[in-house]
């Protein structure tokens, strides 16, 4: 197929020696003919120092109110292979685990009723295909969900949640994440598919403090890994390590709790005051491993900066033995998850995020309401400053007030 | 292709499950990992309590790709993996292969397909990006394209485990930043910097004004009328370009190729590792749009790597490099300057302030 | 004394010059001093480089003193410092002698007068404190008795070295924090904890009513009209209790002796020395006042000085120690309990909530 | 004297180890009658939990507008001796130096014209004397005068500027407190006796990082001394010391910036990266000592929690040349003073500090209108949000706008 449009400056692009995405543009040009618009359009976004897309623009499949981006060219007539060039997002599998089968059925769908290009993977985690138009969102879907596939989240939603390789391939997991965000997926396709929200809502799993999926910059739910009993120690694996790196200096001394030592009679952690941050083990992998006893801390609020800054998730139950409540079907975490959303619902504004509520109203009150107990470990440090808002006050008998 | 036309719609399936996806090997050492070994920066080895071992070969991706690039995968997957693969939460490839034999001709074929070897370790990873010209219409810089400049640049942070630590690398192509650039070591940020335009007909007639106002971040948006009807004018003075009236209101649009560029943030982190999250912090207020690989950028970032590099001790991230080092320094050693711009002067701005007398001389 | 009627008015001579009152010695040496060490927690010599010394011996003082008290330093001074002698920043009086055997009478006389010896080093200083009911009119505590109280239950602290490392209390009777509480080791503060009385006489006639309602941190004064004049009223859910409404506006008084009483506050520090400096954050958010010797307090403090004491590294300080164990272990070791008051809702509070997965299990 | 009241609360508190308020203020009463009242309202006080203090109330000398602090009995009937119970505050001497002879001369005064009772000293540094009367004031204010002495700052004003010990007994001081705080203090004589600011403004200096004066959280404008060079370090004493204590824990490893090491070849510092915390040289001053090149960092706008919080100071100058500047009277730190009240006139509003004010308008702008360049040493990090204001945009040519 030869090019519709000169691109000397994406031309550019295509040098170098990491993989190019003109290239990979080019390469589906030559399976949908709609592709070769967008080369022409982006050229022009190159030239110009300007984007092409249309604001907005809502398109979707029945009984679905997300899972589709709709994007419109405002350039249509030059371009018309992008004048409906909508995002598709496919809810990966946990863990982002394949079979070149199913991968190639994706690819089929894609590159016969798309543009043949994708996202491996979208942010929030998707496999998103690109370059879709309305005509054919229906016939996507239907294709999708014929081989056990369904659309992701989009709009004011839950947004596809998604986790680390965890237990699969992680010796520092401390509960199944895969398993987790799975259940919690299925567990709530309504609230996935029909957006009912204030705002989007999402959901990062994590094994462990390591935090593979960035779950506490940008989760409204941020689900970490950690435990409650003792590292385990391989003493004489310590020593193999004591003598390829200084432990003093590269180990006990970057632990942020100073709490282990390490002498000629071995490491020593006290693991009371052991944060699990899991620098140790980092470092040692093959001499330390966290404790049995798995579990997670739960975080709640993180985002992006609009409207009132960055925010990082916070802790709000320092520790959910996961474990029991899995065989309960998790149980107990939907129920708080369903608590925070009743709330959420009740006080939040529209395209207000929890993190973004939680602070306008204050922590202590939305504990309250969700029924958790303030804990010292939801904070750095208490209050600096006194303007403490005591509730209640005495009144002198037969006062008048 | 199944034909599912006139058969029971069927809808709410969820994600496929999982479990069809796994290795036979990662089936029967699920939750049994005992550790594992780096072996080189594109591949390593988990080993189980039962013995089994599991190798992970990594191949770096553009994210971006063509259905030939996936069959392109697949073939490989076939051939060496048992059709077994995976991507990464940093969008990299990994082959998870039982046999080590297999290792070599795989990287040999994966070094025929000119996609990079590495990421695992020490290393500059896959750039976290957004979809940029390519696909949005708040984009203040094309996403797809920096990244691209920057990893050939930076080829060989990725191929070889070279620095300290993990330098993570992200980009967001405006303030919504869709990547996770506001907690990277390194992050490039789209950025308008001009207030939007008023056109005043959408704003009428597409735009709900309430939450247009509520949208502003600085209380920039006042209300007006237009022709007697409600409309929306703009406290100049007041705005800090940050595009939310944009989102919630089309007719507010800021993009403008003579002001529109990037700024450039360090010293973010994920990890509760040592020290605790933390978000990234301005650098390089701004540097212009400069297509197709914008090199101001591209030698912005070099320039903070080859510091970071040279200064920081073995296992510090870069933030914690800096801080260890102390900000004015860093600024002396890249040449940066520091500005007001750089002093938060936002909501909790008043926190970032240095209250003590610790002050390197 | 010189009869000065009738002579011209001599003003702005500002304070004394402080050579006049300099030791030979330490005139000498201004400047040139090498080193110091301690002896004793009541004494200690610092060291010139031209080999003179200086003595310093350091006497507790309950700062609101009589006239005598100053005369008994007075004749003390002359007989053993040459007439010198200085006050601390916290208080003690510290007679400045260049003869080493001057030290033993001086003490000896100095334990005659039941006046305490010690204050040096790691110990508890003396408390700094402010005028209570002695003298303030918007005080919620007394200053001097309970800073007494304390002192006489924490005398051997003042006397001998057997802290990890210095303790600095303090004690301010309202919000104003006339003393440096905010930032101590430990501090205790008089709080109210009822919204102002509103006496409309007295607001109509002598409150500026727009500067009363800017005087409240939470917006909880409003305008009003009382027989139809401008006055004010008061959102009772969002008043702190801070008193600045009465500082402003005496027709709005807080005191109520049901209410009153004082909170406790730890971890804060001033040296810049290995950390920042610091405010002291709240631990126990209300205790009654119990005069005359309100014996909650004292046990509340010796609970955290104990625990202090038998937990802290040493060098370590109070907040060093709890930053090192974590809160929840502060607050788990000491018995108090963590409520919502415990956190944060004022202006930056957002910034202090726990955004890690750093948690002690 | 025989005692008017009876006061069973207060002589619980004669009893204890340590000296008793309660015994100084009857030692005071057999000097002066009026405060035998004392003794009576506040044994009143701690029987009903609550001050008989009023309200304010405006006294002064002539042709100053503070130093006197008012205050009258709520039960002047029952309590005639404190029916007038002003505070007079006076100047101390820098670094609160005296002799015999002068302390004499001051409580002469005090015993004669006033209550007996002082406050050595008040939070903010002066001498008090408690308890005048309105009619003994001039007198009072006349006597201190003709000894050298004068009253300190109340009201909106400058306040008594204060210092520590310093040069005179410290080996750590690294500029001259003392001459400073007493040429700044003569100075601005006019700002300390005649209010005419929009609130208080207070001064403190500290010879070091330790900071004796606590002026980084109770002074609106901190002067802390620091130095330039390298911190002098006496190996054979650091030997010593290391006999003694761990260095590796207690001294290297406490080093904020982590700019030390210690081995056999003795103690390294990497001055470059050192904060000048001072911790090092308080642990072993018999071997370490501050560089030669003294100076100090001024920092800005600390103070107690009303209205918005508590403050620290904030770094505005992180190295002032003292000594270069003291040659010429401190000019360029009294131009800076100046500019910085200037501005505080003008954009401040009544009872707001400094800091308050800087906080209001951003510290960006205050920078530009006193003439200083925004500087990293000024933050503890640059900004984490992406709300930049930036104050330029370019136009197109012939762009109407
Ligand atoms: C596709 C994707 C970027 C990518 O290239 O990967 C994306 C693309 C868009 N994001 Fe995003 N966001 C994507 C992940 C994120 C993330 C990261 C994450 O989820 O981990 C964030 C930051 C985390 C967060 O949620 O705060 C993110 C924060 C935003 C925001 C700001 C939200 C906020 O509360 O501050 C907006 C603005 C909005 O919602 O109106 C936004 C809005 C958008 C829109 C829908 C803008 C619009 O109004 O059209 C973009 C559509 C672009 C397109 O052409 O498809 N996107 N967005 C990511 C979703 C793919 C997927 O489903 O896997
Ligand atoms: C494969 C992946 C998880 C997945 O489900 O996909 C993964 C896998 C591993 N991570 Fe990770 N991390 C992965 C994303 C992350 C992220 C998220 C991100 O970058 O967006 C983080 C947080 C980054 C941050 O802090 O900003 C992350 C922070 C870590 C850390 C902590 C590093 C630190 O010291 O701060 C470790 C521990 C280490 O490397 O010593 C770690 C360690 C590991 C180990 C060694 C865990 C193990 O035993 O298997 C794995 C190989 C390490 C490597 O790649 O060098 N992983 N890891 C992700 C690979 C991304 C990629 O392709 O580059
Ligand atoms: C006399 C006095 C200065 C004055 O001008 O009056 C003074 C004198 C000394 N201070 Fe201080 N400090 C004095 C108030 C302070 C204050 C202010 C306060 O407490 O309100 C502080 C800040 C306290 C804080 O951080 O909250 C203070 C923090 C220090 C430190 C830092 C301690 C730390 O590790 O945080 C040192 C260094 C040390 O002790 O190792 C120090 C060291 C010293 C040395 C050793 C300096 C020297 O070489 O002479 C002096 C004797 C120490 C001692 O008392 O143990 N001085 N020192 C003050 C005595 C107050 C008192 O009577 O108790
Ligand atoms: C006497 C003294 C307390 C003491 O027992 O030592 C004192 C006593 C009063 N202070 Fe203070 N302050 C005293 C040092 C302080 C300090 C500490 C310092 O200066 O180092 C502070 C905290 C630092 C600061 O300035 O922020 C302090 C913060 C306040 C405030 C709150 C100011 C603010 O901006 O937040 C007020 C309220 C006001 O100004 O209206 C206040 C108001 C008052 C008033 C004038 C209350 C009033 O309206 O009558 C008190 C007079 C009491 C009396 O009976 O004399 N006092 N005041 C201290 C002055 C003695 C002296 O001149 O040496
Ligand atoms: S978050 Fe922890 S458990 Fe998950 S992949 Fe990363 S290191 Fe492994
Ligand atoms: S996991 Fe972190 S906190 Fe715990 S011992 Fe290891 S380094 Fe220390
Ligand atoms: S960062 Fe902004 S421009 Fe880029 S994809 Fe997200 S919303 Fe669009
Ligand atoms: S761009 Fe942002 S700051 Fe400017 S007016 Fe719009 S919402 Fe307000
Ligand atoms: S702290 Fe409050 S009550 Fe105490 S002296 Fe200061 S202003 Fe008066
Ligand atoms: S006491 Fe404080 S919070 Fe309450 S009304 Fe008065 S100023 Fe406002
Ligand atoms: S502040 Fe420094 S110079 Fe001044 S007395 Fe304290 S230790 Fe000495
Ligand atoms: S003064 Fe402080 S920062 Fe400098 S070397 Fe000593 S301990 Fe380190």
């Amino acid at each position: 197929m030869s090019k519709k449009h000169q691109t000397p400056l994406l031309d550019e692009l295509k040098k170098g020696k990491w993989p190019s995405f003109v290239t990979e543009i080019e390469r589906a040009a030559e399976k949908s003919e709609m592709t070769d618009d967008l080369l022409g359009q982006v050229e022009q976004s190159y030239k110009e120092k300007m984007g092409h897309w249309k604001h907005g623009g809502m398109v979707g499949v029945k009984g679905y109110g997300g899972g589709i981006v709709g994007r419109f060219s405002d350039l249509p007539e030059k371009y018309p292979g992008v004048k409906e060039f909508h995002t598709v997002r496919i809810n990966q599998p946990s863990g982002f685990f394949y079979t070149s089968d199913i991968l190639r059925k994706i690819v089929d769908v894609g590159d016969k009723h798309a543009s043949s290009l994708y996202n491996f993977h979208g942010s929030t985690g998707d496999i998103q295909i690109l370059g879709v138009k309305t005509s054919e969102l229906e016939t996507i879907f239907q294709q999708l969900v014929s081989f056990g596939f369904d659309l992701g989240g989009s709009g004011s939603a839950l947004r596809t949640p998604s986790c680390c390789v965890g237990m699969a391939r992680c010796e520092f997991a401390n509960y199944d994440a895969m398993n987790m965000c799975y259940n919690i997926t299925q567990a709530f396709q309504d609230e996935m598919h029909r957006p009912i929200f204030n705002y989007k809502f999402k959901f990062k799993f994590s094994g462990c403090g390591n935090d593979c999926t960035a779950s506490i910059a940008r989760a409204d739910l941020s689900v970490i890994g950690t435990w409650k009993d003792n590292i385990r120690i391989d003493q004489d694996m310590v020593k193999e390590y004591a003598k390829k790196i200084n432990l003093h200096k590269y180990v006990t001394g970057k632990c942020p709790t100073k709490c282990m030592s390490y002498d000629e009679t071995g490491l020593k952690i006290d693991d009371s005051n052991c944060s699990k941050c899991m620098h140790c083990i980092n470092v040692m992998p093959k001499a330390l491993r966290p404790g049995v006893k798995g579990g997670v801390t739960i975080l709640l609020g993180s985002k992006a900066p609009m409207v009132s800054g960055p925010r990082l998730s916070m802790v709000l139950v320092p520790f959910y033995d996961v474990a029991e409540d899995a065989k309960n079907g998790y149980q107990w975490f939907k129920d708080l998850i369903g608590k925070i959303w009743e709330f959420w619902d009740e006080y939040g504004v529209s395209r207000e995020r929890v993190g973004e509520l939680i602070q306008r109203v204050g922590i202590g009150n939305f504990l309250e309401a969700i029924g958790l107990e303030p804990l010292p470990e939801m904070v750095s440090s208490p209050r600096g400053n006194p303007f403490v808002l005591y509730e209640e006050y005495v009144e002198a008998d037969g006062e008048k007030n | 292709m199944p034909d599912v036309s006139g058969t029971k719609r069927i809808t709410d399936v969820g994600p496929h499950d999982y479990h069809d996806f796994l290795h036979p090997v990662i089936k029967n050492n699920y939750g049994k990992w005992k550790y594992h070994e780096i072996l080189s920066p594109a591949h390593m080895v988990h080993v189980s309590e039962t013995g089994d071992k599991i190798y992970s070969v990594r191949v770096g991706s553009p994210r971006l790709v063509s259905g030939s690039f996936i069959r392109d995968l697949c073939d490989l997957a076939d051939k060496y993996s048992g059709g077994y693969l995976r991507f990464t939460t940093r969008n990299n490839v990994e082959f998870l292969l039982d046999k080590e034999e297999n290792i070599e001709p795989l990287m040999n074929d994966i070094k025929k397909l000119n996609l990079p070897l590495g990421g695992i370790g020490n290393v500059v990873a896959n750039i976290v990006h957004t979809q940029g010209w390519i696909h949005c219409h708040t984009a203040a810089s094309d996403a797809s394209g920096v990244t691209k400049a920057l990893m050939d640049d930076l080829y060989e942070y990725y191929t070889d485990a070279k620095l300290p630590a993990k330098v993570r690398i992200a980009f967001a192509c405006c303030l919504n930043m869709c990547g996770a650039v506001h907690c990277s070591d390194i992050a490039v940020l789209g950025i308008h910097r001009r207030p939007p335009k008023l056109l005043p007909d959408k704003i009428m007639n597409l735009c709900e004004i309430p939450s247009t106002i509520a949208s502003c971040p600085t209380n920039a948006i006042r209300p007006d009328t237009y022709n007697g009807k409600p409309s929306v004018k703009i406290i100049e003075e007041a705005c800090v370009f940050c595009g939310n009236c944009f989102t919630v209101c089309s007719g507010m649009p800021l993009s403008d190729p003579l002001n529109d560029g990037v700024s450039i943030w360090v010293g973010g982190k994920v990890s509760n590792a040592r020290t605790k999250p933390s978000f990234s912090k301005l650098a390089v207020p701004y540097l212009e749009n400069d297509p197709p690989r914008w090199p101001k950028v591209v030698e912005a970032v070099k320039t903070i790597l080859d510091a970071y590099k040279n200064g920081a001790e073995k296992g510090e991230r870069v933030g914690e490099w800096i801080e260890r080092i102390g900000w004015p320094k860093f600024f002396n050693i890249t040449g940066f300057k520091f500005t007001k711009y750089h002093i938060d002067d936002f909501r909790l701005g008043e926190a970032t302030m240095n209250y003590s007398a610790q002050v390197r001389q």
